[in-house]
């Protein structure tokens, strides 16, 4: 069973990886394409429930291949991350969530082999 | 196995020593371990001279590919003897490394360097291919390198990027001049090159080469003017590298030169000559005026490699038969006396506890046998006869004088005198003279593994000057095949092809003569 | 022209297009981070495209190669954004920011020190 | 009693004095012995030596003096720290000079040659711990050795000339030598040596400063033998060189102006052994002179002459170390009235000094004698000649009398050590050898038909001498006897003027050869500094501009002195490669610009990535893949490494000659590669390789068949050079840190 | 006018509509990689440039799978295999060295140049 | 680097990179490859691992002194070249014991011989020299005057 | 092309030569390499230049097509592309070692083994060297 799910997990996560690098391609794209800038980036710091090395590699990868988030380092407990985003200036919490939700709870789903 | 692993094994077994040198360099194996690479290097080197004397040149295809597709071995009397003489200079090398060299020194590679250095030098005498020469050349010198800053003292350092940066643009500039020369005859194979540049197509680009080569050769040689390197350095490392270095490197540039402006360009660098003739004469007067002009027993000795330099190269510029006999004749000695010189400047400092010239003295009494062993090579780089140097200066000058080249003549004489005078300031100074402050009974006892390798060297000095005749008959022979390129093109690429050549060369006549 | 090929010419020229973007973005946008926002993703997408169209034509051989290609592209690029934004972050790169990106950063900072080296004396 | 061991060499020499003595009858029923055995065959040099009247009375000198000098050593120099040292010195010496008057051959002749001057060398230098000595071993190792080089060229150009090496049979082609357009540079060089060797104005400097051997060392060298090697030498060619007006005219003035002018010159002495020295100068002025001459009376008194000087001028040496070793002075001004203390030394001294001044019944008036009846005989300027003889032979009457009346007679002086005749061990052999000019002189007959006629047959083949004898009768030769005489004692009894107006400073203006030679020396060293410094000054960028340069005018000589044409391609290149090698070229010139090491860095990167790429449109896909490899590990390393270099400091001007030099250097290249790629390519060896890859050495990647197979021994060199770059890599980083500060360690 | 491009910007072994589709991403692609080294020379910092240098090993990778493409030569694959494999290695070691020179941009004035 | 995204991708990629290293070691001699890319491959893999834990790290994953290693590869080339010598042939002369060309279908049979094992000793030498060198420097340079590092 | 690239050498030359001729240990370090490319791109291109097609033997067949590129000169680009590697990578060991014993990356200022006035032969130990190095010598007398 958990195996399954582990397999589940590892395809869900890679098509959602897929079409979230796409989506995000075409955001860049946009952005660069127009002119002006209504982005406002900022830092944000996600706290992390992935421990292994795995995870928050996994983790930390995908985000950065997401729209508008790129990770920049883990803190030196390994307990949260930090993140530049190019929109979560407005509604940080919000980005943070979204974020655990698709992300973080998929690779756990992924390299546990447990829903979450 | 064949007679061509003749002309392997002094490649390969320095290759395997070094190899296992490497592995054993902390341990005191190691020191055994290269004592007896030496000798196998010498015995190999002696294998070969003596199934070339029997038997005149043999060549080897490397992987049985044949000529000029597969890399060629060539040796030839000149290059079986050069091989001993690396051999002979290599056991006394090692044996006097013994005490010389640092355990530091030893536990980085002292031994694994010096039998790659020979593994470069060795394969430089032997290759009968461009290509292949520029990676000998490129084995060698990375290994000088190490050997250079293997002590790790600020001087060294120093010394190792002059060293370093004027070598590598030496280096390149060999590559380049052979990736032009390929472009233009489509070979690399020496004797191929020589049967295809006789047609005398793409010259710029033959020239080009011709110059780019000249320029490596000479400043590996360390010729004028592009000799800086070798005073900024050879000073500086153990005594036993500075021989090394003095013995076997900038002959590699001067045998490089002779093999290649004999046989691939064919004794006729155009331009070239009358630049080589200049440039041979400049390098001995300046060097010995540098050399004069020193105060430090190896930066003496440093300066008067670059001077005998000269002589060597002016048998090839003069390239009479007698100057080439006279500069394979110079070639022989100055391996044997400059080390033997270095050596010699080793057990100066050990005992004296500089090089100095004002900071040291009183050896003749301290030890008479190593004012006997000083004079002896001393007196033989000055040419005085009857020793080896004597008769190779005597044949270089009578080549000059024969070729009426005054001024060469007189150049090489006095150049000699100077030679002698800046001896006699080194046996002035650390023989004669007082020692400023050392009592010579109270001097150090040199040690035995340093004695004999000079005692050896200074009775073969000797041996090769009273009994000069037949090494003179020897390099009388090993003239031949750079004297008559197609001897050499017969051994390497069979007697059809040099009929062929002839053949083509008698047409070019007969065209000629319709011609006028 | 097969079915394939017309694939394969649709993903050249959405990747061509991508890699163009991407470089476009390292260009035109304001600081380091945005720029990384750009070459990561848009950059990978680019050449994985192309990748995936030479695969639509490829033998088998070329096939496998070209997945690795893409695997790999997929696996090393968000480390090294990750590497370059955390080396752009410990020292102080100019942000072009939001607001409170200034406060992020130091106390980021301050709570894990730098393991950037002193400088060397030399400098 | 000296020790046993140390007379060795006296008893050899004596021997070997012996066995030549015992060849004389056979020389003078004018035989030559000749012996020679192959030394270099290929150069024509041969081991040959000759025995005939000439070399057999310098046979006879050297072994007989010999004798008598390693006597008197070993005993002159008992206990002596350095004797053995001397011993064998000075054998040396004597095997070198025996080589020498023996050889037939003129490369041995040099041979020999040199070694009496390296053994002088070694000798005058004895009393290594003064400077002095120290300076005066290498100005007579200079001066002779610089003419040594000079016969060197003379003969081995007289050798071409000839055919021969062997003197013999050059001797018997003198017509050969003196047809040829080289006679007159070969000759020059033969007087260069043998002038320097013998102390001919103007090089007559060294021989007084060879004075700082010890005595019997300069009894031996710097007056019986080796001095006289460049008499020997001019003697024994006479019959090929000699005979013409060069020959004639430079003897006779050089010889002329040395007798005088060296004679001169002892007057104004106080040190009796340099007295000694400078009169020894004279006499070899003299023989100089006489060899110019080239006729009967001028050979004769050259030999009678050799045989006069070999025996006064060694027993005086030999007595003035007697009277130094008695007493502590050599000093003229120091000495006076020893005759009751040292009346064997006395005795010896005046036996000696008669025969020097060359009264009867000594031997040394028949020569002088003959020196007067040669001059007259002189044929084209007997006038000048005979004056020169007769002014030196009076100031050897003066300095003969300084030497044995001074020192003996009138004042008794306070000496360093009181005075006393020495052991008869020291006194034995002066005293045989003065005895000897006695008896000589009394019995001329002795030496006359059995020595001096075949010595006068070398110089002179064919000729006869007239017979020697001590009366003559009245003649003009024996009026001048007698007004040398007369000004000789002129001279000795107003020495003290002479020598004070001599000493004066202004004497020797202009003609202060020794000063000259200080100068020259000087001049020579400042000289070399200045090249050392040039040439090597330990500034980097001269070496390095000085590398491009010689590169670039290499390059561009090869351009210069090539008759191709170049014909440029009409094609023209595709864009995107052309846009690759744009990039490149302006990566690269943003590294020559930048000041900074990353950007340099990145920019090199660039570079070679680009590189990468025109590697791979061109086909070269293993090439393309290594250079990125390679590539990706340089960026690697160089960042590892710049971490820890300093700043590049900016450069704050623009080079402009290293900018010339490196554009010139640069289209050199580009102009060669663009000349060789505008013709046709020979592709046969790449065409085998491709034939050969899969059927015979079974690879479909030709490149790597080349690689691993066709050309593995450039792999394996290539292999072994990573090896070693390793090994010599690792050394620089980690070998002897604690070194770093040091220099090459002490005593170990 | 595959032709006329085939002739003027790089040879292509394609034919019809994907041989369009190969000179226009090479175009693209090429263009790119110009951009990105101004990007690469201009900065100002230095992860600017590293992660321009980042992008060009990646469109290197590209150019490369479109040479093969363009070339019918398969084997160029391997190159750009080679080059997806070990690209990463260039970003971690400047990026290490950026971190290791210490060099802090707090005080950055972009006008300013720097070392 | 103290980062522990980039370790533990290290971890994943240290052995896809000597994996890919051998594999075009093998395919070297007729694809591109051999022995020079293999090894400098594997070099990166090594490389990157030593970044991204330690030079330490790295010395104990090779076991052998590097430079022994290269030592090693260095006589494996001889040897192989030995090889052809010991066959009756020439010094670096290719022997194929198991493997032969027939004319019209190519080669058959194993391609193992003295060519791979010199192109081996190639492998080697390069991972092994210049392994020995990113080590020595990265020492080095990051070792103050204590020899801390 | 073969003229595009032979100009593409000259420029490295020249600039990898007025690089090295700066007398500046990095900059010199920096003109080695683009004179080793150059000498690599000068082989290539001496070789002469063939499009896109890569000496292989395809299989099936027993020799590669004809009109394959010039094998040789990759052969040799290589080696020298690998002992390239080799120099750059001793060169750059021992530009670090340099600079930490000499204190100086002047190579003018390099002056440990050789003297300043040759005349007199005093090895000038001070001052010449860089601050880095006098300092470093005061602090080593010091201790
Ligand atoms: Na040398
Ligand atoms: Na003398």
């Amino acid at each position: 069973m958990k195996l399954l799910i582990q397999i589940y997990g590892i395809v869900n996560l890679a098509i959602y990886f897929l079409y979230e690098l796409f989506v995000s391609s075409l955001r860049v794209a946009w952005d660069v394409l127009t002119p002006d800038m209504k982005a406002r980036p900022t830092f944000i710091v996600m706290p992390l429930d992935a421990k292994t090395d795995v995870e928050l590699m996994l983790t930390a990868n995908i985000i950065s291949l997401t729209p508008g988030t790129l990770s920049i380092d883990l803190n030196a407990d390994r307990t949260e991350l930090l993140i530049h985003s190019m929109f979560g200036a407005d509604n940080p919490d919000g980005e943070i969530a979204a974020m655990k939700q698709g992300i973080e709870r998929r690779v756990l789903r992924a390299t546990r082999g447990v829903n979450l | 196995m064949s007679s061509g692993m003749l002309l392997v094994w002094p490649i390969a077994l320095p290759m395997v020593t070094a190899v296992l040198t490497l592995v054993l360099r902390r341990s005191p194996t190691g020191n055994s371990v290269s004592l007896v690479g030496a000798v196998a290097l010498l015995a190999a080197g002696v294998a070969l001279l003596r199934h070339v004397l029997e038997f005149g040149p043999i060549s080897a295809q490397m992987g049985s590919w044949a000529a000029p597709f597969g890399i060629t071995l060539f040796a030839d009397i000149l290059s079986a003897a050069m091989v001993v003489i690396a051999g002979i200079v290599a056991v006394a090398v090692v044996i006097y490394s013994r005490q010389d060299v640092t355990e530091d020194e030893r536990g980085v590679g002292f031994h694994a360097l010096s039998h790659s250095l020979l593994v470069g030098v060795c394969g430089a005498f032997l290759t009968g291919d461009v290509f292949n020469l520029y990676v000998w050349f490129e084995v060698m010198l990375i290994a000088s390198f190490g050997l250079l800053v293997i002590g790790g003292r600020r001087d060294q350092m120093d010394a190792a990027v002059k060293y370093v940066g004027l070598n590598l643009i030496a280096t390149l500039a060999f590559l380049t001049g052979v990736g032009i020369l390929y472009g233009a005859a489509g070979t690399l194979n020496m004797a191929d090159l020589h049967l295809t540049l006789a047609d005398r197509q793409n010259e710029t680009a033959v020239l080009a080469a011709a110059a780019m080569l000249l320029f490596a050769f000479g400043a590996k040689a360390a010729m004028f003017p592009v000799f800086a390197w070798l005073p900024a350095s050879y000073h500086t490392p153990a005594f036993a590298t500075s021989a090394l270095f003095a013995a076997l490197l900038t002959k590699v540039g001067v045998y490089a030169l002779l093999r290649v402006f004999t046989i691939v360009f064919d004794g006729s660098g155009g331009f070239l000559q009358p630049i080589l003739l200049i440039g041979a004469v400049l390098t001995m007067v300046v060097g010995v005026l540098g050399a004069a002009a020193q105060n430090d027993v190896r930066r003496i000795l440093s300066f008067h490699i670059i001077s005998q330099i000269g002589y060597m190269v002016l048998g090839l510029a003069l390239f009479t038969p007698l100057a080439i006999i006279g500069a394979i004749f110079y070639l022989f000695h100055h391996i044997i006396v400059k080390a033997n010189l270095f050596f010699v400047a080793g057990v100066i400092r050990w005992k004296a506890g500089s090089e100095e010239l004002d900071k040291i003295g009183g050896l003749l009494k301290a030890s008479p046998l190593l004012a006997v062993l000083f004079l002896i090579p001393a007196l033989s780089l000055a040419g005085v006869p009857p020793l080896s140097g004597f008769w190779a200066k005597f044949i270089i000058v009578q080549a000059s004088l024969e070729a009426r080249d005054w001024w060469v003549a007189l150049a090489a004489l006095a150049v000699g005198l100077i030679t002698l005078f800046s001896m006699t300031k080194i046996w002035l100074a650390a023989f004669w003279k007082e020692h400023p402050d050392a009592e010579p009974a109270g001097m150090p006892v040199a040690p035995r593994s340093m004695i004999w390798p000079i005692a050896t060297l200074a009775v073969m000095t000797v041996i090769i000057g009273i009994g000069a005749g037949p090494l003179y008959a020897t390099a009388e022979e090993a003239a031949v095949t750079l004297l008559d390129p197609l001897a050499y093109v017969e051994v390497v690429l069979g007697s059809e092809a040099v009929a062929e050549a002839r053949a083509a060369e008698q047409k070019d006549l007969q065209i000629a003569e319709v011609a006028q | 022209m097969s079915l394939a090929d017309w694939i394969a010419a649709i993903l050249l020229v959405g990747g061509g297009f991508f890699a163009f973007i991407a470089s476009l973005g390292v260009v035109r946008m304001q600081d380091v981070y945005i720029r990384m926002h750009a070459s990561t993703k848009a950059g990978t997408l680019g050449v994985g495209m192309i990748a995936a169209a030479v695969a639509m034509t490829a033998s088998g051989e070329g096939v496998v190669k070209e997945i690795a290609i893409i695997l790999f592209l997929l696996f090393t690029a968000p480390i090294g954004a990750h590497l370059i934004a955390r080396a752009a972050f410990q020292s102080r790169v100019p942000v072009f920011t939001a607001g409170e990106a200034e406060s992020a950063q130091e106390s980021f900072l301050c709570e894990n020190q730098a393991e950037a080296a002193p400088p060397s004396p030399a400098e | 009693m000296p020790r046993p061991l140390t007379l060795l060499p006296a008893v050899l020499s004596a021997l070997a004095a012996n066995w030549f003595a015992g060849f004389i009858p056979q020389i003078a029923a004018g035989q030559a012995l000749t012996w020679s055995r192959p030394w270099i065959p290929g150069a024509g040099i041969e081991f040959a030596f000759l025995l005939d009247g000439l070399s057999l009375l310098f046979a006879l000198m050297v072994t007989g003096i010999g004798a008598i000098i390693f006597l008197y050593s070993a005993v002159y120099f008992k206990g002596h720290p350095k004797l053995t040292m001397l011993l064998i010195l000075l054998s040396l010496f004597a095997i070198s000079m025996l080589g020498l008057v023996l050889a037939d051959d003129a490369i041995t002749l040099f041979v020999f040659w040199e070694g009496t001057t390296i053994t002088s060398f070694l000798l005058v230098g004895f009393d290594h711990e003064k400077e002095k000595a120290r300076d005066n071993a290498l100005q007579a190792l200079i001066v002779t050795g610089l003419g040594g080089l000079a016969l060197l060229a003379g003969l081995i150009l007289l050798g071409a000339e000839m055919g021969t090496f062997r003197l013999s049979e050059m001797n018997a082609q003198g017509e050969l030598i003196k047809a040829s357009a080289l006679y007159l540079p070969i000759l020059i060089l033969v007087f260069l040596g043998a002038f320097t060797k013998s102390a001919q104005f103007p090089f007559h400097f060294w021989l007084p400063g060879a004075m700082a051997a010890p005595t019997p060392v300069s009894a031996y060298l710097h007056s019986a033998t080796m001095v006289k090697a460049g008499i020997y030498l001019l003697a024994r060619l006479t019959p090929a060189l000699g005979g013409t007006e060069v020959w004639f005219w430079t003897l006779t003035i050089v010889g002329a102006v040395t007798m005088v002018w060296t004679s001169i010159l002892a007057l104004k002495q106080t040190d009796l052994k340099l007295m000694l020295a400078y009169t020894t100068v004279m006499a070899l002025g003299a023989l100089t002179m006489f060899l110019g001459g080239g006729t009967r009376y001028a050979a004769m008194s050259v030999a009678v002459f050799l045989v006069v000087h070999a025996l006064y001028k060694a027993a005086l040496f030999l007595t003035v170390g007697l009277i130094d070793k008695g007493t502590g002075s050599r000093e003229v001004n120091q000495l006076g009235g020893l005759a009751r203390a040292m009346p064997v030394t006395m005795v010896i001294a005046m036996l000696a000094a008669l025969s020097m001044a060359g009264f009867p019944p000594f031997i040394g008036f028949i020569g002088k004698e003959l020196i007067y009846e040669a001059s007259l005989g002189v044929v084209t300027e007997p006038l000048f000649v005979a004056t020169a003889a007769l002014l030196a032979n009076a100031n050897m009457v003066a300095a003969a009398g300084l030497v044995a009346v001074a020192p003996f007679f009138g004042k008794q002086c306070q000496t360093p050590k009181p005075p006393a005749d020495p052991t008869p061990w020291l006194w034995i052999g002066p005293g045989l050898l003065a005895v000897l000019g006695l008896t000589f002189g009394v019995m001329p007959s002795l030496i006359d038909s059995s020595i001096v006629t075949p010595v006068v047959q070398s110089i002179i083949p064919g000729e006869e001498p007239v017979e020697l004898k001590i009366w003559h009768g009245v003649n003009l030769p024996l009026m001048l006897s007698l007004l040398t005489f007369g000004l000789g004692f002129a001279l000795f009894y107003g020495r003290g003027q002479i020598r004070s107006s001599l000493q004066s400073d202004n004497f020797t203006g202009g003609l202060d050869a020794n000063g000259t030679y200080f100068l020259w020396l000087k001049a020579f060293k400042s000289f070399a500094a200045w090249t050392a410094r040039t040439v090597q000054g330990g500034q980097m960028t001269v070496y390095l501009r000085t590398a491009f340069v010689v590169l670039g005018l290499l390059i561009w000589g090869a351009h210069l002195a090539s008759r191709d044409v170049f014909e440029a391609p009409t094609e023209f290149p595709d864009l995107i490669p052309l846009t690759i090698s744009a990039l490149i070229a302006v990566s690269a010139a943003v590294v020559l610009r930048t000041a900074s090491r990353l950007y340099g860095l990145t920019a090199l990167g660039v570079v070679g990535a680009g590189v990468a790429i025109l590697f791979v449109f061109y086909s070269a896909i293993d090439v393309a893949i290594t250079q990125l490899l390679v590539e990706m590990l340089v960026v690697l390393i160089l960042a590892v490494a710049l971490v820890k270099l300093p700043k590049m400091p900016r450069e704050v001007n623009f080079r402009a000659g290293d900018a010339v030099i490196a554009s010139a250097l640069g289209l050199g290249v580009a102009f060669v590669l663009a000349s060789v790629t505008s013709k046709p390519f020979d592709p046969r060896i790449t065409e085998f390789f491709n034939a050969a890859s899969y059927p015979e050495a079974f690879g479909r990647n030709v490149v790597n068949v080349i690689l691993v197979d066709f050309r593995a021994l450039d792999t394996l060199g290539e292999v072994a050079v990573v090896l070693i770059a390793a090994i010599s890599a690792v050394a620089a980083l980690t070998a002897g840190k604690r070194a770093l500060a040091t220099k090459r360690g002490g005593n170990k | 006018m595959i032709e006329t491009l085939s002739e003027v910007l790089l040879e292509t072994r394609q034919q019809g509509p994907l041989a369009v589709a190969v000179m226009f991403a090479f175009v693209m692609v090429t263009a790119a990689l110009v951009m990105t080294t101004y990007r690469l020379l201009k900065g100002p910092t230095l992860p600017d440039r590293v992660v321009a240098l980042d992008l060009i090993s990646i469109l290197l990778v590209a150019i490369l799978t479109l040479f093969a493409l363009s070339s019918q030569v398969e084997t160029y694959l391997d190159a750009a295999l080679v080059l997806a494999l070990v690209a990463f290695l260039g970003t971690v070691a400047l990026a290490r060295f950026i971190l290791r020179t210490g060099r802090s941009y707090a005080q950055f004035n972009p006008s300013e140049r720097e070392d | 680097m103290n980062s522990t995204i980039l370790k533990t991708a290290t971890r994943v990629l240290l052995p896809i990179f000597l994996i890919a290293s051998v594999l075009i070691l093998l395919r070297g001699h007729n694809q591109p490859g051999g022995g020079f890319i293999g090894g400098l491959m594997a070099v990166i893999g090594v490389a990157l691992y030593a970044i991204a834990s330690s030079v330490d790290e790295a010395r104990k994953r090779l076991i052998v002194d590097p430079l022994v290693l290269a030592g090693i590869g260095l006589a494996c080339s001889v040897l192989g070249g030995l090889w052809g010598a010991a066959n009756g042939g020439a010094f670096l002369e290719g022997v194929w014991p198991f493997y032969e060309y027939v004319p019209g279908e190519g080669a058959k049979g194993w391609p193992i011989g003295s060519v791979l094992l010199f192109d081996a000793g190639v492998y080697l030498t390069v991972l092994g020299a210049v392994c020995a060198i990113l080590f020595a420097l990265e020492e080095a340079v990051y070792t103050d005057k204590e020899g801390r590092s | 092309m073969e003229l595009v690239l032979a100009g593409l050498v000259g420029f490295l030359v020249a600039g990898g030569a007025y690089l090295m001729m700066s007398g500046q240990l990095i900059r010199f370090l920096f003109g080695l390499v683009l004179l080793s490319n150059a000498a690599n791109l000068a082989i290539f291109a001496a070789g002469r230049l063939t499009y896109a097609t890569p000496p292989f033997v395809l299989s099936g067949q027993a020799a590669p097509a004809a009109g394959v590129a010039n094998a040789l000169p990759q052969a040799l680009i290589l080696t020298a592309i690998v002992i390239g590697f080799g120099l750059l990578a001793f060169a750059l060991a021992l530009a670090f070692r340099a600079w930490q014993a000499l204190g100086t990356t002047e190579m003018d200022a390099m002056r440990a083994c050789e003297p300043v006035n040759l005349t007199v032969g005093k090895k000038d130990e001070i001052g010449l060297d860089g601050p880095q190095a006098y300092a470093r010598k005061e602090r080593e007398a010091a201790e």
